[in-house]
């Protein structure tokens, strides 16, 4: 059993076991520190009218850089690596508080922490951590991408619930190995969150199996195009005849720990910060706004409309958080708990329907200022949408659901 | 008991579907897309729409309009939005007001407005209630505070009323000739009993246009802001009486008032009809894993009620339109505006979803679901709802 | 474009609902309360109506019935149904398969059986497909299986088919004096292929009348397991060719297969009325903390739900029912059958809501629920959706 | 700060607070013995035929016995005083075993040991609790009942939301003091839980305020009569000139604590067993049922539906913990909570709707056998009815909600 990393403290060994929802003296600290950068410096640049608009939002590097500067770039790397150490449910915690303010520069931090965590915590060689951490530590603008998706690739389960999987699945990115060892890589990754800003990518690619490999964003032959329809920073990643050395290949396991953590509880969490930001938003307005002599709170039709919002959040957070705890306390589930839910996909599906429905009826509530492109609620409206529609969606997430209940495992 | 269209009714509808495929359809993502939004509009697709008439399709016969029904209309409208929504709407703005020419204007003002409107293929009609703190309340004035809603004031001097004050969102608002206007008129009487309307053209002294309102739907849909400064209107524009701008209109039944209920019903339907057109030449062509999308069960699902809740909507457009045109009395078209805002947006967003896995946010079915967000502040908000549901549990 | 009704169609509509609220209505609620199912058939009601006409509305004016059009059979089917749902369903039938009757019988089984049923009125009819392992696969056979489906088997020996098994659910099955029965006549082939339909009395030796089955709603409709040991049925009754069950009902696009969707869709209707209308009544009269529910916004808006709700059904079962008189192909029936669904059970939901604060689970509510959950598993699953789906996405 | 109980052992004081979703040992210890006895004998009796029509199900009282024998009638009575001293969260999740086997049995059990562990721990004096402890310990079948209701009352907000209460809400069931310093009681009390089977009822009456009496159900002029159309075992209370002596009078603060255990977690708790046992059910059944040459759940349809049932279950179950942490940790949310929501009104209202339509789509999974009177399936959807439909419904718990976001306080 791996121990779980705690931020800021190793837990306890021995303590005595106890369902306890307090969050720990650590995690209100960095959600105070956190709340305050989103309040005070965040949510009013993201409030500037560039930002509005539905794509091609440009990233806001210079606050990415203050958030680096607290901390946050490194939330997840262990703390005798230099990092913060937190884990999962921290990360969560810290990453509603951004993606309150803008969940572009959310995703894109969270991008960074979680995989120099996995990388540099579980998958690297120590000879590869050993080249990666200082360049890491020392660069505040080294950001890490993952680059799995292809383009024209079918990774929705659809035509194969339950059944193996049959099809246009194979990796269509090549490498092969020269004979220095050198690897040449060959292909093309869309939807590649922070690939614009990426100075290291592990790239999944076909190699007698799948394997990853580090390719640093200056290899020759690696270039990255900017694409405009996709929440966060994202890009294509061209690959033609890159070449890595040898020892930029991960382990074996590095694959499958990689692609899990597309599913990472954080995620989820970014999209409950733009659905806590559509309700308070929409909160603070029927407080003021009077209709019929009444605030809009007073009426009642306006105050259910809250009460829903207020509920789907908070299961929504519960679903998250629980998720979060799973992965930091695999073992706990197999011995306690008797459902077979894959909760990180739970956690998803139940988000992804909350937020977007709190998000549109948050800007019910301001009538036509709803709708302006000029005001939050729609650029609400719209990020919610790309996270109830992105990773296939959904009705994919529902499917894999029903395979893990029925006690179906892929082979 | 009869659903089909006669020869005339069918005419219409070929024309508008053949207008929205050939000439609509083809600007409607590129218009839709560009960033300013007093530069989305486009005076060519008008000139090509009013001179095939529909713009002025509703203007009376007998003043040289086509005077088509109330099917006709919901037909013609539902096919013109499943080429452009917002473009439809720009039309049918028009006859909102052309409805309300030919009915309540005196034939002096009919002479100056409705004429040079017909002669004109840019003349497009605007009309403004909305303020900047009183929507809600002047569609649903308040028992409560008899002095809420608009305050955009109008002052008697003379053969002249002077305007000031502001109008918000207003409809066509940067590119209509002429406005028919809501003033409040005696400021110490409650909403109904003290508001007067204005034609008011666009070349008043006093008057200009503020803001183009940067909506994130329906963006080739003028909304903007109307700024009144010692505006000067003649007496001769005043629409009715004096304080009677809220009493004329509760008498009509199947008039005006219905008509923007209807248009909001229909103007959804196309909108449904475009998605699950999309949406059906996506799954029958677009295969995943080797299989096409339409042989998969959740796929089937979707379309199965996606097209489920469009001919329940469509039925209940044509019903309350062919009431309208009976002067049945009913609440259907309002009905109808309610189960529309559930409907397009449930169904385009179907339709975003079943374009999941193939590219994120389609353009196409991303346009149609920002159009459909539209309908929750115009027709299936609470203020609406309650409208309607007051009237059926009296 | 006409949605009025003629004459003829109001007169009907008009005799069904006085039946439903004189006749059905006052016995609904003690019928539905009796525990035994078996108890909670009733003579009485069904003579009354068969002497109205009810029982054989549809049979063709040439062979004595009143051969009313599909639109006057969805009125009354509402009208019916607003006095009881189960009550109405139990006519309805008869209806069904007295399409079949006068569609597809030979002149002598006509003569043996239509007659009858014309004459007596307690004459009434059922019809047989599920048994205990293949319910869903009888209606949508699946493309993987093709030996799914029924197994109640049927062999020829001499002029006679010896049929033995079960059947489950069966409509009318205690009360049936006929039944309309498909057997798996070919073992060896797909279900499409080897299955027979007979006509079975229930006098038929050999048969017998097994479980009554106690449901949750339509508690007054009767359902029954029908039991064959070497039941004995003369070739004479054979209905079509050998084989041919499923072939000639295929053929048939607007008859009963779409009837038995109108069916559904128009009952709902009823149900859905009569909610609406307990759940006016209610906040019309009713004072919570002294004043009415109908002054409060959250019980306008699901009341306000609730009509829009239903009147979308009712016009697509009216849109439906008019393209089935006029032989316009669609899947209107099909989509309506599925829309009922949704539609009744949020209907009565929100009537059942709306009487919380009354008393817990008021009996008429609670029944009006009970019945709509009904359309779960005969309109509105998977399968019934996936079928109309299905011949949408083609 | 009141130190909240703990299942069998008390909280170590000084302990590091740290989000934990372990359940104790304890915990998993009475789940496992509750579950035993459910699915070996509550379950199985629970099915008999004259236990699946929808009113008038006879209580199982040699099974509530049984269940007593356990020590659950006494699961909230502090262990000083002969009880368990369970907390709120393990009282849920006996609760919702129970109600996965019989929901009537859990809400009667349920209702004596919340007002056990209120009366006994909280709300008696010490001398009535002198007089009240041995005869509850010593009679197995003793339980208890709190009647507040009354015939024709307006409880609901509705007309009042957001403004002063106003109409028909004053008691009519009044107490007056006999000469001897006696309480005379006359009045009616309608949807009573466990009227039919307490041994002592305390009773809201008017008299001078609103004040509570502790009335024995042998009580002179105390006249039960049951009613059917209710979960549990439900009845009307009648007083006629019924005598109790002056020491049945509660303390003031006793009205508010009762009223406010209406709202327990635990009540949501058996609703979610009855989620529970219907989505097993289905769950068990498309996995076993082919149609079109599959297994149920092996259709997108169907997976897709068990997905989305187990992801409403476990949200619910998320709201309904977190509501009972909350109530056995009052500071803790004082201090660290943002959010206003009233966790157990908002774990009432979400689980009420989600119960409800889990109950309603396992039932479909069965196709016609879901709507059988002899089949389970329908009896979860009925069950769940009720709850959607009990305490005024899902449309006062919002209006409720609503008044809490803005602030609103009711004077």
């Amino acid at each position: 059993m791996r121990s779980p990393p705690r931020f800021g403290r190793e837990r306890e060994i021995g303590a005595r076991q106890v369902f306890d929802l307090h969050l720990s003296e650590e995690q209100l600290a960095i959600r105070e520190t956190v709340r305050d950068f989103v309040t005070e410096k965040l949510k009013p640049a993201a409030l500037r009218p560039e930002r509005l608009e539905p794509f091609e939002r440009p990233l806001l590097m210079d606050l990415l850089d203050e958030a680096s500067a607290l901390g946050l770039r490194s939330l997840l790397l262990p703390e005798e690596m230099g990092g913060a150490g937190a884990d999962a449910l921290t990360a969560c915690i810290v990453a509603e508080e951004l993606g309150a303010g803008d969940p572009d520069l959310a995703a894109a931090l969270g991008e960074t922490w979680l995989l120099c965590g996995l990388l540099a915590g579980k998958l690297m060689t120590e000879a590869q951590r050993d080249r990666f951490l200082p360049r890491f530590l020392e660069d505040p603008r080294y950001h890490l991408a993952f680059a799995d998706h292809e383009p024209e690739s079918d990774t929705a389960l659809g035509a194969d619930y339950h059944r193996p999987a049959a099809g246009n699945r194979a990796l269509k990115t090549r490498a092969v190995r020269a004979g220095n060892g050198e690897w040449i890589v060959n292909g093309e990754k869309d939807r590649v969150l922070n690939a614009p800003i990426a100075k290291l990518l592990a790239v999944e690619v076909e190699a007698e199996g799948v394997k990853t490999l580090l390719i640093p964003r200056d290899a020759p032959g690696l270039r990255v195009s900017e694409s405009g329809r996709e929440l966060g920073c994202c890009g294509s990643v061209h690959l033609s005849d890159c070449r890595v050395p040898a020892d930029a290949l991960l382990g074996d396991a590095a694959a499958a720990a990689l692609k899990a953590s597309r599913e990472a509880p954080q995620v989820q969490a970014v999209n409950l910060g733009i659905g806590r930001a559509a309700y308070e938003a929409a909160l603070d307005y029927v407080k003021l706004r009077v209709q019929g002599a009444r605030r809009l709170v007073e009426h009642q039709a306006i105050g259910t409309k809250l009460a829903e919002m207020a509920i789907r959040l908070e299961a929504a957070r519960g679903l998250i958080w629980q998720a979060a705890w799973a992965l930091d306390h695999p073992d706990a589930r197999a011995e306690q708990r008797q459902s077979d839910l894959p909760l990180a996909t739970a956690a998803r599906a139940f988000t992804a329907e909350a937020v977007y429905r709190v998000a549109k009826e948050a800007a019910e509530c301001f009538g036509a200022m709803g709708v302006m492109r000029d005001m939050p609620l729609q650029r609400h409206v719209h990020d919610a949408l790309q996270f109830l529609h992105s990773r296939n969606g959904n009705s994919d997430a529902k499917l894999r659901i029903g395979e893990a209940l029925a006690g179906y495992r892929r082979p | 008991m009869d659903f089909s269209l006669n020869e005339e009714q069918r005419a219409w509808q070929e024309k508008a579907r053949k207008f929205a495929r050939e000439e609509i359809a083809p600007i409607s993502l590129k218009r839709d897309a560009i960033p300013d939004p007093r530069e989305t509009f486009d005076w060519e697709i008008i000139k090509k729409g009013s001179k095939l008439g529909f713009r002025t399709a509703v203007v009376a016969r007998e003043w040289g309009g086509h005077g088509i029904d109330f099917v006709t209309q919901a037909m013609v409208m539902a096919e013109l939005a499943k080429g452009d929504s917002a473009i439809a709407k720009t039309f049918t703005q028009c006859w909102k007001w052309s409805h309300l020419i030919a009915a309540v204007c005196s034939e002096s003002q009919k002479e100056r407005f409705l004429k040079p409107f017909l002669a004109d293929d840019t003349y497009v009609l605007g009309y403004g209630l909305t303020e900047p703190s009183a929507g809600s309340d002047n569609r649903l004035p308040p028992e409560e505070d008899l002095k809420a809603g608009l305050r955009l004031k109008g002052e008697r001097r003379g053969d002249e009323w002077i305007l000031n004050g502001d109008k918000v969102f207003i409809a066509n608002g940067s590119v209509a000739k002429l406005f028919f206007l809501t003033v409040r008129t005696n400021p110490n009487a409650p909403l109904r009993e003290g508001t007067t309307m204005f034609l008011v053209p666009n070349d008043t002294p006093g008057f200009r246009v503020g803001k183009v309102f940067n909506k994130s739907g329906w963006r080739f849909y003028q909304n903007a802001e109307l700024i009144f400064s010692d505006a000067r209107v003649p007496d001769d524009n005043r629409v009715g009486e004096i304080d009677g701008a809220f009493r004329r209109r509760g008498g009509d039944a199947t008039g005006d008032a219905l008509f923007g209920a209807l248009e909001l019903a229909a103007n959804a339907l196309g909108i449904c009809d475009a998605a699950l057109e999309e949406a059906l030449a996506l799954a029958r062509t677009r295969r995943e894993n080797g299989a096409l999308l339409k042989d998969q069960q959740i796929v089937q699902l979707k379309l199965g009620r996606m097209q489920m809740l469009t001919e329940a909507l469509r039925s209940l457009v044509l019903r309350a339109a062919s009431e309208m045109d009976r002067q049945i009395p009913s609440e259907n078209a309002g009905l109808a505006m309610n189960l529309a805002t559930d409907v397009v947006q449930e169904v385009t967003e179907l339709n975003l979803d079943l374009h999941d896995t193939v590219a994120p946010m389609d353009p196409l079915a991303d346009k149609l679901l920002r159009d459909s967000i539209i309908w929750s502040h115009l027709a299936g908000d609470t203020v609406q709802r309650l409208k309607v549901a007051r009237r059926i549990v009296g």
